[in-house]
């Protein structure tokens, strides 16, 4: 019977197959040395790092040497994760707390700062070139300092740029006084004719909004919507202006010659929103909560190093009991920045009755306690969800900004931000207009999209260049990344061209130095990756390292293996 | 026989034997959750050397203890609702049940929209099909049947989002409410479910904004699920239309639209709530990534940011809140069927 | 008299995925008010068929030629709306298995009210009254009438079933095997009560069975049914004594006699409905057939007044 | 046909056909290729075999290596270069489906046999032997049966790790039941036929009585199952990697492809969602198809050996 071929032709097939699917599985050949590579998969830096861990996973594996595996987590773990020391290779990025080329620098290189980063990188010349470049104000000197940190970095290793990153907002057409400001995204300068309140979305999310705690992009501009420090920013650029203070410390007027004194006047009548005072004494023990904390994973560096105000700052307040307003910190040695770092979250100060032996919650019983004294206050808070951000009707400088045409701050008297989980959802939520503003992050392709249909959905799309730096972690105290060779293959063979065209198109440039070129004052940027490994990438000078290396690569899969749980 | 006594000692009875599946779910769940993984916590980081000090954590939740140390103890955690804090960085230290009863009514409002789709679909179509026995309407609507419930339902989910929200703007394409509590203020918090709260507050408005979000994830799991009620109803309806009963009713003369509704329809119909029970389990796991599709803040979305941020007693909590749920709504099923199907009292 | 019922030349052919099937051929009945006519026959000899068609209740798609002719009017020309009318009313079919004819959903009071509002315009109350005499009348207590259907026995079940089908006093009852589900007990109940109604009402019934023992007992006249055929019609005595077609013999011969306590079984097995045998259909399994059996169809001969048969050899037997 | 045969007649060719009884049904499949029950089942069976050999000739069908990242830009819409363009890393989407086919069919071939090949046995000795360990089972069975498949999945996969054989497992422990139920409920009715007694009486012993006689008939009913369970199996696959709990990148699988893909949907970039999502339809449409198909002609088959 004809039939009775067909089925014994079908069955074949079909114990043919499943034998095959079998032993595809089970022969497929193990691999050799492998790495793993972190990255980040909540969408805090938006939903392009999948794509990039893969490109780099490529990239590396191109070599012929070594294996990637991937692993990813979310924000608030890697960022707990990658302090701790946990990751021993993974992206990471960087937006300066303030302006000066020293926030590219003190954060990595120096032994505290490399710590909060996550690479444990430490070296003592490096620590002593930061110091004098700090110490300084000279641009000669400062630049033949930078120059010297930088070319030392492209040796070591400890991190690996690759590309900044553009910045972006979305939203709608009709609001007015937005402005990608370096360090601070100030809604409280926003307006919307006919609203008194903006919606807007985000795919971050916050890990604390306590000043002593927070050090990432979301949850450091929400405190600066909500806390003042004692100096802060002009609305469209780095210049200084007086918050808390009466006025700008400068040499003579409040900073001593041999500049290591610091004298500020706060103004008079300050208090918390909830009413608590704010006054010098409020200031002094801020700080030193923040630098008795020292949590990890936090900027207290930029307190202790940065700033040099040591682990037991000297800090006076010669007027208090009485009108209590001045405030006088003496450093260790003299910093060239510390106006700067006193404008920086780290630096705000906090009602006293804050947490003394650990970081604030957020949220207690149910109530905020997220207490300010800024333009707005935090007065809903909904973990994952929403951010409610409520005008302070009892603000005490609504004319900060009268100068630049900004009669009174806050404006809006909401700003209502919602948090969702990927970037599609938030293009969808800004496209829709269920929100007015997509701040942080869309996806490239979206961005493209976005800027095409603009007009005829009355968005408004801006893009400007963003001092945020993207780079490769490595803890240099993990196998087999404790190896420099291995730090260096690797960076003779990471691709950055093919990253900022492949997943970025374009919205990105390449990155050869941890500090990026043009961004403040004189610029210190000098390309030593590029000079280093080459601008293509060298997969025969990275396949040789490997290769010397391979005796630390072969032991440190034995370690991973011994750490990963083998089943079956 | 008295009926009421009987439908309450009917439900007592079919609480009572709820009890055992209970269990046995519970210790499967344990098999899962703590036995099979030998470490949860190990297994969770997964080779990484955690933020979280793995020991201490498993000295916590009583992790490091021997299974029958452990079993007792998590059955009574179970049974008094505690399921511990949260060790999550976005959670953390909340009461796990606290997190999981805040999330839960939005998964509710969900599956009980989703189901509402798929038994208006399935029975309509099952309806459609099984009285036009092997005509036009009934092979598209059997090629339906087999279609529908095999599309990936996040699928599904992208594609209406894309033609109803982004394209049509019919539906606002995610959240469960408008982002702007300002303009929109979200129903007071009494039950949690938005639609529910808004009719008890009596704002129609709030009620259509609450029914425009629940409408494409509800569309989206109702569809998917709508394609086992097609197929039920239509064996359903092929049998008892071809049924002795029936027959006899005709030879009675009886009117043909009664037979057709009281006694095809109705006795088809019968079946469809026994199955209802375990549709509940595949319409809550299709909630899991519908959820996650429309940025539907519930239980499945919790249950995900729980294994982002490997926080094991949020996803011990969650798994064990869905066991119960699906228990309970077995007995709901039984007790509802009890009352519609007069044969199932005795 | 004029017959109540006249069945003439009536053919039944079911659609079915492998073909037609011949349930009915050409068949001729008759039935004068007040008699009862036996239908006997094997499994599968259309003897169902033949209620069904009776009641105009056959499968949508069924082919039905011929007439039925019930009090003088075609019941295949009226309109379904009439002949809805009519059944119950008029002609009230009694099925075999009780078990599965109640609608598990609703109480026999349900199914009472229904069936008379159904057909006469009466109030809910005095629909309820009639039930509970209907009901009473079949010797079940009148409390048990809001029961469901599953709360009975077979024996109540059938009855129930017939107060259904009296409730509206039809003039003819057709009860296809009314009894065969049951137990023996049961069964003689059911006849009894059969014939009390058909002396009270003067009904005529039309008994489908294939127990020749109980044609005896209640018939006044039989027919015989082979391969959806009839072979033998005649009053019951006649047929008894003297059966005509050998399949009537062969049936009759099946019955267990008490006095020989031989039981002879008909040779082969029923035949394919959808490719009958030629000519005479039982031509496979007649002890007696000849050549002409298998060319030609024997046409149904008055071999005695009022004793008919289909056989070539009819004539031999008498 | 149509001539009834003495009882023992009728046993004797059930047995016979009991023995063969994939045969049965493929037998049944070739004669009733025109009803739709056949067409939908002819349908699938093409649909199977074809991504079964995609999957096993994945190498040389993929014009690329899947995972090869070509360095124009990234998003291309289909060309003749790239049949179904490239995704967001400049990956060919077409080389990509290839090896998904094969990705999927492993974890389906996986789970599902492994399923059959514990529900099975357990469903055979539980039906058969009944008492207290049957009730004791199907108490069990029914209550992971009960509970959502993808979430017990998604826990079992989130313990285990990522991989082919992880998922494969994951999904295995959701069909157990299935695979048990049906295998339980066949057996115990099977079980009461004459047929059975026959073939017990006959002095048979117990195991041989299963084996030679239920395990066959049984078999009738798995095909259905299978193809059914196949379906929804290849559908758990993808959410599990939609969620993020099923593979690693840069695997090419279609669920995890989709997931990564979806972002780009409203941007216009469809053909990155638009192909993983109709292989995976494709695919378990045609599973479902044969499921449907067969359930269509198995089921009467069933009824009039039970008759």
């Amino acid at each position: 019977m004809l039939s009775r071929t067909v089925i014994l032709a079908i069955v074949v097939i079909v114990i043919l197959a499943v034998g095959i699917g079998a032993a595809v599985v089970l022969l497929r050949p193990a691999p050799a040395a492998s790495i793993t590579l972190w990255y980040n998969s909540t969408g805090h830096y938006g939903d392009t790092e999948p794509a990039v861990a893969q490109l780099i996973k490529a990239q590396i594996e191109a070599t012929g040497k070594v294996t990637v595996n991937l692993q990813s987590e979310d924000w608030a773990s890697y960022r707990a994760d990658f302090a701790k020391g946990n990751l021993p290779f993974f992206l990471l990025g960087w937006y300066p707390d303030y302006f000066d080329t020293d926030d590219y620098v003190s954060p990595f290189y120096s032994t505290a700062g490399a710590q909060s980063e996550g690479a444990f990188y430490t070296n003592a010349t490096m620590d002593k070139w930061i110091t004098n470049e700090t110490a300084s104000v000279d641009p000669t000197v400062r630049g033949a300092y930078f120059q010297q940190l930088q070319t030392q970095s492209a040796k070591d290793v400890p991190y690996i740029p690759l590309w900044t990153t553009n910045a972006h907002v979305v939203y709608d057409s009709d609001i007015t006084g937005v402005f990608l400001h370096p360090v601070v995204f100030k809604y409280f300068i926003m307006n919307k004719p006919g609203f008194d309140h903006i919606t807007v979305g985000t795919t971050d999310s916050p890990t604390s909004f306590d000043p002593a705690l927070a050090y990432d992009y979301f949850s450091t501009n929400i405190i600066n919507q909500v806390f003042d420090t004692l100096l802060v920013y002009e609305p469209t650029n780095g210049t200084l202006l007086p918050g808390l203070a009466a006025q700008v410390p400068t040499v003579g007027n409040g900073i001593s010659a041999d500049g290591k004194t610091y004298t500020f006047q706060l103004r008079p009548g300050l208090t918390f929103t909830d009413g608590s005072s704010l006054n010098a004494t409020t200031v002094k023990r801020a700080i030193q909560r923040v630098i008795s904390l020292n949590l990890q994973g936090s900027a207290e560096f930029l307190l202790e190093q940065v700033a040099a105000l040591g682990k037991t700052p000297t800090i006076d307040t010669p007027n208090c009991p009485g009108p209590c307003t001045t405030i006088v910190f003496h450093l260790l040695q003299p910093v060239g920045l510390f106006n700067q770092i006193m404008a920086f979250s780290v630096a705000a100060p906090v009602p006293w009755w804050y947490n003394q032996t650990g970081a604030q919650q957020d949220v207690v019983n149910g109530n905020v306690k997220v207490t300010g004294d800024g333009p707005y206050s935090l007065t809903s808070l909904t973990s994952n969800q929403q951010y409610v951000l409520q005008k302070n009707t009892n603000y005490y400088n609504p004319g900060l900004y009268s100068a630049f045409g900004i009669p009174t701050i806050p404006i809006l008297s909401k700003i209502i931000i919602n948090r969702y989980s990927d970037s599609s959802s938030l293009k969808l939520a800004i496209q829709t207009h269920q929100i007015n503003m997509a701040y942080r992050t869309l996806n490239p392709t979206d961005l493209t999209a976005l800027q095409g249909s603009a007009a005829s959905l009355n968005l408004k799309v801006d893009i400007g260049t963003s001092p945020q730096i993207r780079f490769l972690v490595f803890n240099v105290k993990t196998a087999p990344f404790n190896d420099v060779r291995v730090r260096q293959a690797i960076a003779y063979a990471v691709d950055r061209s093919s990253i900022v065209s492949n997943v970025f198109h374009g919205f990105a440039v390449t990155l050869y130095s941890m500090v990026p070129p043009g961004f403040f004052g004189p610029d210190y940027s000098s390309p030593v990756f590029q000079t280093a490994y080459g601008s293509s990438p060298d997969v025969a000078k990275a396949t040789s390292l490997f290769s010397a290396a391979s005796l630390a690569i072969s032991l440190s899969m034995f370690q991973t293996d011994a750490l990963e749980r083998n089943w079956l | 026989m008295p009926k009421q006594g009987s439908l309450l000692a009917y439900t007592v009875s079919r609480l009572i034997l709820a009890l055992p599946t209970l269990l046995v779910l519970l210790t499967v769940l344990f098999l899962v959750l703590r036995i099979l993984p030998g470490d949860p916590i190990s297994a969770l980081e997964a080779g990484r050397r955690s933020t979280r000090d793995i020991a201490a954590d498993k000295a916590r939740l009583g992790l490091n203890l021997p299974w029958w140390v452990q079993y007792p103890v998590y059955l009574s955690q179970v049974f008094s609702g505690n399921f511990g804090t949260s060790l999550g960085q976005i959670y953390l230290g909340q009461p796990v049940l606290q997190v999981i009863l805040q999330k839960l009514p939005a998964t509710i409002e969900l599956a009980t929209g989703a189901m509402l789709v798929a038994t208006l679909v399935g029975v309509g179509t099952g309806i459609i099909a099984g009285s036009r026995r092997d005509r036009p309407p009934d092979i598209v609507v059997r090629l339906y049947g087999s279609i529908i419930w095999v599309i990936p339902v996040f699928w599904l989910g992208l594609m209406l989002q894309l033609v109803f929200a982004v394209g049509l703007h019919w539906f606002p394409p995610n959240l469960r409410y408008e982002p702007d509590p300002v303009f929109f203020p979200p129903p007071s918090h009494l039950t949690g479910l938005y639609t529910l709260d808004s009719l008890l507050e009596g704002r129609i408005d709030k009620l259509a904004i609450s029914l425009a979000h629940l409408a494409l994830p509800s569309l989206t799991l109702g569809l998917v699920l709508s394609g086992f009620f097609t197929r039920t109803v239509r064996a359903n309806l092929l049998r008892t239309i071809n049924s002795d009963y029936v027959e006899a009713a005709r030879a009675r003369g009886i009117r043909e639209r009664y037979i057709v509704y009281r006694y095809a329809f109705r006795n088809a119909l019968i079946p469809v709530v026994t199955i209802l029970g375990l549709q509940f389990a595949i319409l809550f796991a299709g909630a899991v990534l519908t959820e996650r599709t429309f940025s539907w803040d519930g239980m499945g979305t919790l249950l995900l940011t729980s294994i982002d941020s490997r926080d094991y007693p949020m996803i011990q909590g969650t798994v064990i809140v869905y066991a119960i749920i699906i228990v309970a709504i077995s007995v709901v099923i039984d007790v509802i069927n009890g009352f519609i199907d007069p044969r199932v009292r005795y | 008299m004029d017959p109540m019922l006249q069945v003439q030349d009536l053919s039944v052919h079911y659609k079915t995925r492998r073909g037609f099937v011949r349930a009915l051929e050409e068949l001729r009945l008759d039935a004068i008010q007040g008699e009862t006519v036996g239908v006997v026959g094997e499994t599968g000899s259309g003897k169902s068929t033949l209620g069904k068609a009776i009641l105009g209740i056959l499968p949508a798609g069924t082919q039905v030629d011929g007439k039925i002719l019930f009090r003088g009017r075609d019941l295949t020309q009226l309109s379904n709306q009439m002949y809805r009318r009519l059944r119950g009313e008029e002609i009230a079919l009694i099925f075999q298995d009780p078990m599965t004819r109640l609608n598990p959903l609703m109480t026999i009071m349900d199914h009472f009210v229904e069936e008379i509002r159904d057909h006469e315009s009466v109030s809910a109350d005095e629909a309820r009254r009639r039930a509970r005499e209907a009901l009473v009348s079949m010797g079940i207590h009148e409390s048990r009438i809001k029961n469901y259907p599953h709360e009975f026995s077979g024996g109540m079940r059938q009855r129930i079933m017939i107060a259904l089908a009296i409730v509206l006093k039809p003039s003819l009852l057709i009860a296809d095997e009314p009894t065969t589900s049951l137990d023996v007990i049961v069964e003689s109940q059911i006849l009894g009560i059969l014939q009390d109604l058909k002396r009270a009402y003067s009904m005529s019934l039309l008994l489908i069975t294939h127990n020749l023992g109980i044609v005896a007992e209640v018939c006044d006249r039989v027919a015989v049914l082979y391969a959806g055929k009839l072979v033998e019609l005649g009053p019951v005595r006649d047929i008894f004594r003297k059966p005509l077609h050998p399949y009537t013999q062969g049936l009759l011969s099946s019955i267990i006699h008490l006095e020989t306590k031989e039981l002879h079984s008909i040779e082969g097995s029923p035949p394919n409905m959808i490719a009958p045998p030629s000519g005479c259909r039982f031509h496979p399994r007649c002890p007696y057939a000849q050549s002409i059996c298998v060319e030609r169809l024997p046409p149904l001969v008055e071999f005695e007044p009022g004793h008919f048969a289909a056989c070539h050899f009819g004539d031999k037997f008498l | 046909m149509g001539i009834v045969k003495p009882a023992e007649a009728e046993d004797t060719e059930k047995l016979v056909r009991s023995s063969s009884s994939i045969g049965t049904i493929l037998n049944l499949l070739l004669q009733d290729r025109r009803t739709l029950a056949g067409v939908l089942s002819w349908v699938g069976i093409g649909v199977l075999v074809s991504f079964v050999v995609i999957a096993i000739f994945a190498y040389p069908l993929a014009p690329y290596d899947p995972q090869r990242i070509f360095l124009t830009p990234p998003n291309q819409p289909p060309s003749l270069q790239h049949l179904m363009g490239t995704d967001d890393l400049g990956r060919d989407l077409f080389s990509r489906m290839l090896y998904g086919a094969r990705t999927s069919l492993e974890i389906m071939t996986i789970g599902v046999f492994l399923a059959l090949a514990i529900g099975f046995p357990i469903g055979l000795v539980s039906g058969y032997l009944g008492g207290k360990l049957d009730r004791v089972l199907v108490l069990v069975m029914d209550s992971v049966y009960a509970f959502p498949g993808l979430l017990l999945a998604a826990m079992v996969a989130l313990f285990l790790g990522k991989g082919v054989f992880n998922v494969g497992i994951a999904i295995t422990v959701i069909y157990v039941p299935t695979y048990f139920r049906v295998t339980r409920n066949q057996t115990l009715s099977v079980r009461e036929e004459t047929y059975v007694d026959a073939a017990r009486a006959l002095g048979a012993g117990n195991w041989t009585v299963i084996w030679s006689y239920i395990a066959y008939n049984v078999l009738i009913s798995i095909p259905v199952v299978f193809s059914l369970s196949a379906a929804d199996a290849i559908l758990t696959a993808a959410g599990l990697s939609f969620l993020g709990l099923g593979l690693e990148r840069p695997t090419p699988d279609w669920g995890l492809d989709l997931s990564d893909a979806q972002k780009f949907l409203t941007s216009g970039v469809w053909w990155s969602s638009f192909f993983p999502g109709v292989m995976i339809i494709i695919l378990t449409v045609g599973l479902s198809f044969l499921g449907e198909g067969l359930n269509d002609i198995v089921n009467p088959l069933l009824r009039k050996e039970r008759a």
